[in-house]
């Protein structure tokens, strides 16, 4: 049975006149992995914001889980069980890549309860597992801000997993990524699902198919659509509005 | 590896005692034939532009006793340190005079901060400041000589003057923002109140403020009929020019001031301040043959043929002389010989007779009051025939046959209750 | 034992300890005296040093923290002062409240002058004491609060803390029956705790500003390799990161501030006791500037450098300011190489000789200073 | 009433005049200049230079000034600036040092003081200029005595403000200035010359500073310290007004000088300089991109 991770009711923002998210609602399930498609501008990031607390929403509600995250402030909503990608990858760029990671894996927000030295050994022994698998084994001691752009994509995954959220958002995790960065970051994408319920802003649709499991088609701020990967492939109204226009399948 | 680890922390270590070392070696032993004085002015910083006139004079006194001798048989070495116009670098510097290099008599300071700020370092480390500059009283420390004015040989004559002669009874008083300002201004106002006259406005500014506008505004339309300004540094000359740009005049109204100096009259230019009145017991003008040679070989020394002198100035260059009077009456160098002896020294200074006052060791000074004329002079229009006798505690109504700073110490009794 | 930055970084403390704490054996009463300023600097250094290179906050009113400081404890130095029981009066007054009081006021701390009723809890001197932390702390509070819950950064924090520090220095001034103005505070008494007077000029007082220094650089090491430590390094680099990850972004920003400011008001403290004196000058723009100095070239982002860039700097600025051919050049010396470090060395003395260090111990391979200018690089988000 | 407007008025300008420069150099290419001072000052002595060895009056020193201030303010952005792009807070640094060297090069006469030569003009003492007799006086506007070099300083400020305009938006050099200023990477892939545009605008608002001098020159005090204050004022008003704005530094100026005009008359300087600092705080707590701001950078 699944439950909902993820719950949007109505979200939208009103930017004096232009509603860039237009009463968005849609669920996503415990550990599922969903893709949200559309054109530019067609609110995805924007709803990413609105989600994570970065814009404030004019009307309508988020849930994590059960709790209602709408009105909290962004590192709340973080501490509530959501973690956030953001297109540029932004890492902690003159710590070494195990800093970055501790900081990520750090248990309470609090700048008190840091004030000391160590981690607890059961994180300390995750972190090494997310260094596996985000294949960074050789590179711990190395300054974040010295690693490629792949490199520091996929630092970046391993910290949303040590941050140990319900919900990950990603916006377009592969891009500017070679196609064999590409393959990796799948495999990473991948091994994440079921643990996490992820949501990914992604426009390669052949990385979509190799990781969705439902796909949410965005159009003018307004979801024009919602389903597997083939009952978009074959919606006429997503054919119409922008699969077809673009000619991407 | 652990050896090349040495060598580096070695290396360190000796880097830094070579940075530092220059400045912990001791200084040149002492030479047994000289008699070694301080003194600290400021040579760098925004009060430079004063008090490098100052050191200059010192250091002409110093060479004219030298050359004329010296003191007790010995050549004065004068150790001179800069303030860089920071209390905290005088604070420093006196310290150094005082300890390291074990000098009791040091001739420094010009603004009252930072005399403040070198008081404990002679008090505690028993050292003698000789002071220089005109300050606002209220000091009676047995660690200082002070040869400038104090509020009532500025103003015992001037108020009553302005307001007799000149027939000046509306006052605007304006100041600088700190201590000396406040206090000359609590003077005047209980003499103008004395001789009849009354004040409208009580008005400061910040110490460097430029922007003049708004207060002479003010002035323009309170209805004083003079301006007693106490006013100091780059400020004044702001303040007359802004005086004179808003079509003020001194001859309706006359700006009569404590501070205005040949110096500030100088760098402002001096039809700005021709016409307005200044009160301090020297001017450069002072038409006595003693004082044209003082000020031709003040030019010569620091070789520029158009140096001005000022009060101040005298005073840092007599007030050597003082010292080198009591070294000799002592036979000895030491705080408390100088102490002893210089009270009741007399010199005739550039600027007439100067005699230092047993009792509180503050210098008795001829008030004088000058108009300023278009060659940047002040013309001597009034002068007392005697120096007057100095008051730290004027304000709190000490006179002569009642003082409050006596050769014990503060009387404390006769301070208000 | 691996050679590590760490274990050179720790024998780096340890020489300096060493010698910080040797140095009476070696110096002379002046000197020591000198010296104890030069340490007090020195903790300036370290607070900037927090401030600015761990927290990414470039305060140019750190000279705000060192005067409230300085005045809390100068306050109580006051009181203690002979002069102050001088007025006629059974408590003491600070003498220049008399000549600033109206005619016919109460002669009476309470009610001297406007104001002077706040003096009475300083004629305890373990309360002046605790104030030269706790106020500058809460004025830190109080300033961190609003700018960093309001996300102000980069330069507005600049701008901001350096209208601060010129709005209190021109109140301090103003309010001259309170503060004696311009003069500053004066004619203090010693410091007395637990019955010893802390002669500036005693051993004494040397090592407990020697042994303040050791433990403020050890406490503020410490603190920056706790976890905090790291997450406001974190938020340094990128606080929207940060705050994603779920920090509370300014509970990490406000707390340094704070520390720094403690540390900055502590250091006041110290500074008053060996100079005797505490001045409005202290808040003036040019000192606060110039603790940046110290913490450029001595190394913003390493407590010690920035430490030992103050200490040094003073030194060389003692010894050649005695020389008076150098007075004028000295300043030129001082630009020319202020200028130089921030082109040439954004880590400063403590980048250089840790990177010659690291070279020394280690077979020469690629050294970490590709990324020096990574730090310097200000997120361009200002405007 | 007027008269108060009209003080106002004046210290707006003179704000303005300093701050002009500021808002080339800060709001366009987000360069903190704490030598920006150090250029008034140059060009004050400049003008007592001009006056003293050249024989040329106020007004005559104007394009010197100018051209010396942007000459050097040119080599400061090749020398040091342009190094140090991206790195904003590190600008400041550096241009402090600059700001000393500078103050230092007036001091020592150029350093031929080491040399013992002095230059008339030059050195720590204070300096004047004669202001000519057409812009001394007083004048009366709408009955009120207006101090005419006081209108004249208005008048230039007006002047430059609109050259400025000018040049920002009407020209082809403006449009380089301000494409970079939105985006530098942008702009040079469109062929613009980065390099050569960042220190010509940065010659500019130097060069504007040592106008701003020329006029300081005529009623305050020349000594090589006088600009550390000016530079004060000056962010205070671009950053008040809104960086890259040019219209928001004007406002902010006017806004700044009215309100210390009409405090110091009510109450005094002293006040009214606390009521600027606590303004231009809240100013920036309350809306961190400035009063007049269009842009996000």
């Amino acid at each position: 049975m699944s439950t909902a991770s993820l719950t949007i009711d109505g979200l939208t923002v009103d930017f004096s006149g232009f509603r860039a998210v237009d009463s968005v609602s849609t669920v996503v399930d415990a550990g599922e992995l969903r893709v949200l498609l559309g054109a530019n501008g067609a609110g995805k990031t924007t709803l990413m914001d609105l989600i994570s607390g970065k814009t404030r929403a004019t009307a309508g509600k988020v849930y994590i889980g059960d709790t209602e995250v709408t009105a909290m402030s962004e590192h709340a909503i973080a501490r509530a069980g959501m973690g956030r990608k953001f297109q540029i990858p932004s890492v902690f760029r003159d710590l070494t890549v195990r800093q970055n990671l501790e900081v990520a894996a750090s248990p309470s927000p609090g700048v008190f309860a840091n004030l000391r030295f160590a981690l607890p050994s059961s994180t300390t022994a995750r972190i090494d597992e997310i260094i596996e698998l985000v294949g960074l084994g050789d590179r711990v001691d190395t300054d974040a801000g010295t690693l490629s752009h792949g490199e520091t994509q996929w630092l970046e995954l391993g910290m949303l997993i040590a941050q140990r959220p319900k919900v990950i958002l990603l916006d377009e995790p592969t891009a500017g990524m070679t196609e064999a960065e590409t393959m990796k970051t799948a495999a990473i994408i991948k091994a994440m699902r079921g643990e996490h319920t992820l949501v990914v802003v992604e426009h390669d649709m052949a990385f979509v198919k190799e990781i969705a499991n439902r796909i949410t088609v965005m159009h003018l701020g307004k979801v024009l659509a919602e389903g597997s990967v083939e009952s978009i492939e074959k919606n006429q109204a997503v054919r119409d509005a922008y699969l077809g226009s673009k000619g991407i399948v | 590896m652990t050896i090349n680890r040495r060598t580096f922390l070695t290396g360190t270590a000796g880097a830094f005692g070579a940075l530092a070392a220059p400045a912990i070696l001791p200084r040149a032993a002492f030479a047994a034939d000289t008699v070694k004085v301080g003194s600290i002015f400021s040579l760098t910083g925004g009060l430079s532009i004063i008090e490098r006139s100052l050191n200059d004079a010192t250091h002409m006194a110093v060479s004219e006793i030298n050359a004329a001798g010296g003191v007790l048989g010995k050549q004065i070495e004068i150790v001179a340190e800069d303030g860089a116009s920071d209390p905290k670098t005088f604070n420093e510097k006196a310290s150094k005079l005082i300890l390291q290099d074990r000098i009791s008599s040091v001739f420094a300071c010009y603004t009252s901060a930072s005399r403040k700020a070198v008081l404990p370092v002679f008090e505690r480390r028993n050292g003698l400041l000789f002071y220089p500059t005109y300050y606002e009283g209220f000091e009676c420390s047995k660690n200082v000589v002070y040869t400038g004015a104090v509020p009532n040989q500025q103003l015992s004559n001037f108020i009553p003057w302005i307001i007799n002669t000149l027939g000046k009874k509306k006052f605007f008083i304006v100041g600088s923002n700190y201590i000396y300002p406040r206090e000359m201004a609590k003077v005047s106002k209980m003499l103008i109140e004395q001789n009849g006259g009354e004040w409208v406005a009580d008005e400061y500014l910040e110490l460097g403020h430029s922007e003049w506008a708004s207060m002479v505004s003010k002035i323009k339309s309170s209805g004083c009929d003079v301006v007693l300004s106490n006013v100091v540094g780059d400020s004044v000359v702001a303040f007359y020019r802004e005086f004179k740009n808003q079509g003020l005049s001194h001859d309706t109204l006359p700006i009569c001031a404590t501070v205005t100096s040949e110096i500030e009259i100088a760098a402002m230019g001096a039809e700005y301040a021709a016409g307005s009145y200044t009160s301090f017991p020297y001017f450069q003008a002072i038409d006595t043959p003693a004082n044209t040679e003082f000020v031709a070989r003040y030019r010569k020394f620091v070789g520029d043929e158009k140096a001005v002198t000022h009060h101040a100035l005298e005073s840092s260059y007599f007030q050597v002389y003082l010292w080198k009077q009591a070294v000799e009456k002592a036979g000895d160098t030491s705080t408390e010989a100088v102490r002893a002896a210089v009270g009741g020294q007399t010199f005739d200074a550039p600027g007439g007779k100067v005699t230092v006052e047993a009792e509180n060791l503050h210098t008795a000074l001829t008030p004088r009051i000058a108009q300023w004329q278009d060659d940047g002079q002040g013309k001597i229009i009034d002068a007392y025939d005697e120096p007057e006798f100095p008051l730290p505690y004027v304000a709190y109504g000490e006179a002569q046959d009642n003082l409050y700073c006596t050769a014990s110490g503060l009387d404390t009794s006769k301070l208000p209750k | 034992m691996p050679v590590t930055k760490n274990t050179l970084a720790l024998a780096t403390y340890v020489v300096l300890f060493l010698i910080i704490l040797a140095a009476p054996l070696y110096f002379d009463v002046f000197w020591l005296n000198r010296f104890s300023k030069f340490l007090v600097y020195g903790m300036l250094g370290v607070a900037m040093a927090l401030c600015w290179g761990y927290a990414g906050i470039l305060n140019l009113g750190q000279g705000l923290f060192f005067g409230l400081g300085a005045y809390s404890i100068a306050m109580s130095m006051k009181l203690a002062s002979p002069t102050s029981l001088a007025q006629g009066s059974d408590t003491p007054i600070p003498d220049f409240m008399l000549w600033n009081a109206e005619p016919g006021a109460p002669i009476d701390l309470c009610c001297i002058t406007n104001g002077s009723f706040l003096w009475i809890p300083f004629k305890s001197q373990f309360f002046g004491i605790a104030m030269g932390v706790v106020l500058p702390t809460l004025v830190a509070f109080a300033i961190g609060s609003i700018i960093f819950r309001k996300r102000i950064s980069g330069v507005f924090i600049s701008i901001i803390t350096l209208a601060v520090v010129l709005l209190v220095r021109l109140l301090v001034v103003e309010a001259q029956p309170f503060t004696n103005g311009f003069n500053g505070l004066t004619d203090l008494g010693y410091l007395t705790v637990f019955g010893h007077e802390f002669d500036p000029y005693y051993v004494s007082t040397y090592y407990l500003i020697a042994i303040s220094l050791v433990v403020v650089l050890v406490l503020a090491r410490i603190l920056v390799q706790t976890r905090s430590g790291l997450i406001l390094q974190a938020v340094r680099d990128d606080d929207r990161r940060a705050r994603f990850l779920g920090f509370d972004v300014p509970a990490y920003q406000i707390f340094f501030f704070c520390v720094s400011a403690a540390i900055a008001g502590y250091a006041g403290m110290l500074y008053v006791l060996v100079a005797e004196f505490a001045s409005p000058t202290f808040m003036d723009l040019a000192f606060s500037i110039t603790m940046v100095v110290w913490a450029a070239v001595g190394g913003r982002n390493s407590l010690l450098g920035a430490c030992i860039g103050a200490v040094l700097i003073n030194m060389v600025e003692a010894t050649v300011s005695e020389t008076p051919q150098l007075i004028e050049a000295w300043k030129v010396i001082m630009g020319l190489a202020f200028v130089l470090a921030v082109l040439f060395l954004p880590r400063g003395i403590a980048g250089l000789v840790s990177r010659l260090g690291y070279m020394i111990v280690r077979k020469p391979q690629k050294m970490p200073a590709a990324r020096a200018d990574a730090v310097d690089a200000e997120p361009a988000r200002a405007g | 009433m007027l008269d108060t407007i009209f003080i106002g008025l004046s210290v707006g300008s003179v704000l303005l005049l300093v701050a002009l420069g500021l808002a080339i150099t800060y709001g366009a290419m987000g360069v903190i200049n704490m030598a920006h001072g150090e250029m008034v000052m140059l060009g004050a002595y400049t003008t007592v230079l001009a006056s003293i060895h050249l024989g040329i009056g106020l007004l005559g020193a104007i394009p010197i000034a100018f051209m010396v201030t942007a000459l050097v303010g040119y080599a400061i952005e090749r020398l040091i600036v342009s190094r140090l792009y991206g790195r904003l807070l590190d600008t400041l640094l550096a241009t402090w040092g600059v700001a000393i060297l500078l103050q230092q090069a007036v001091r020592l006469s150029l350093g031929l003081a080491f040399f013992g030569i002095t230059i008339a003009g030059l050195g720590t003492g204070l300096q004047n200029v004669r202001v000519p007799a057409y812009l001394s006086g007083v004048i009366s506007i709408g009955g009120e005595q207006v101090s005419l070099y006081r209108a004249f300083i208005i008048l230039v400020t007006i002047l430059l403000t609109l050259l400025t305009w000018f040049i920002m938006y009407r020209t082809a050099i403006g449009a380089q200035v301000r494409a970079i200023m939105r985006n530098p990477d942008m702009a040079a892939a469109c062929g613009i010359d980065v390099k050569r545009v960042n220190a010509l605008t940065f010659a500019y608002g130097s060069g504007l500073a040592g106008v701003a001098g020329v006029m300081m020159s005529g009623f305050k005090t020349v000594f090589p310290d006088m600009g550390t204050p000016m530079v004060v004022d000056g962010f205070l008003v671009v950053v008040t007004g809104g960086v890259g704005s040019l219209m928001g530094t004007v406002l902010s100026a006017g806004l700044l000088g009215q309100i210390n005009g009409l405090t110091a008359s009510v109450s005094n300087d002293i006040i009214a300089r606390a009521v600027i600092f606590a303004v231009v705080v809240t100013i920036i707590i309350w809306k961190p991109s400035g009063l007049f701001s269009y842009k996000g950078r």
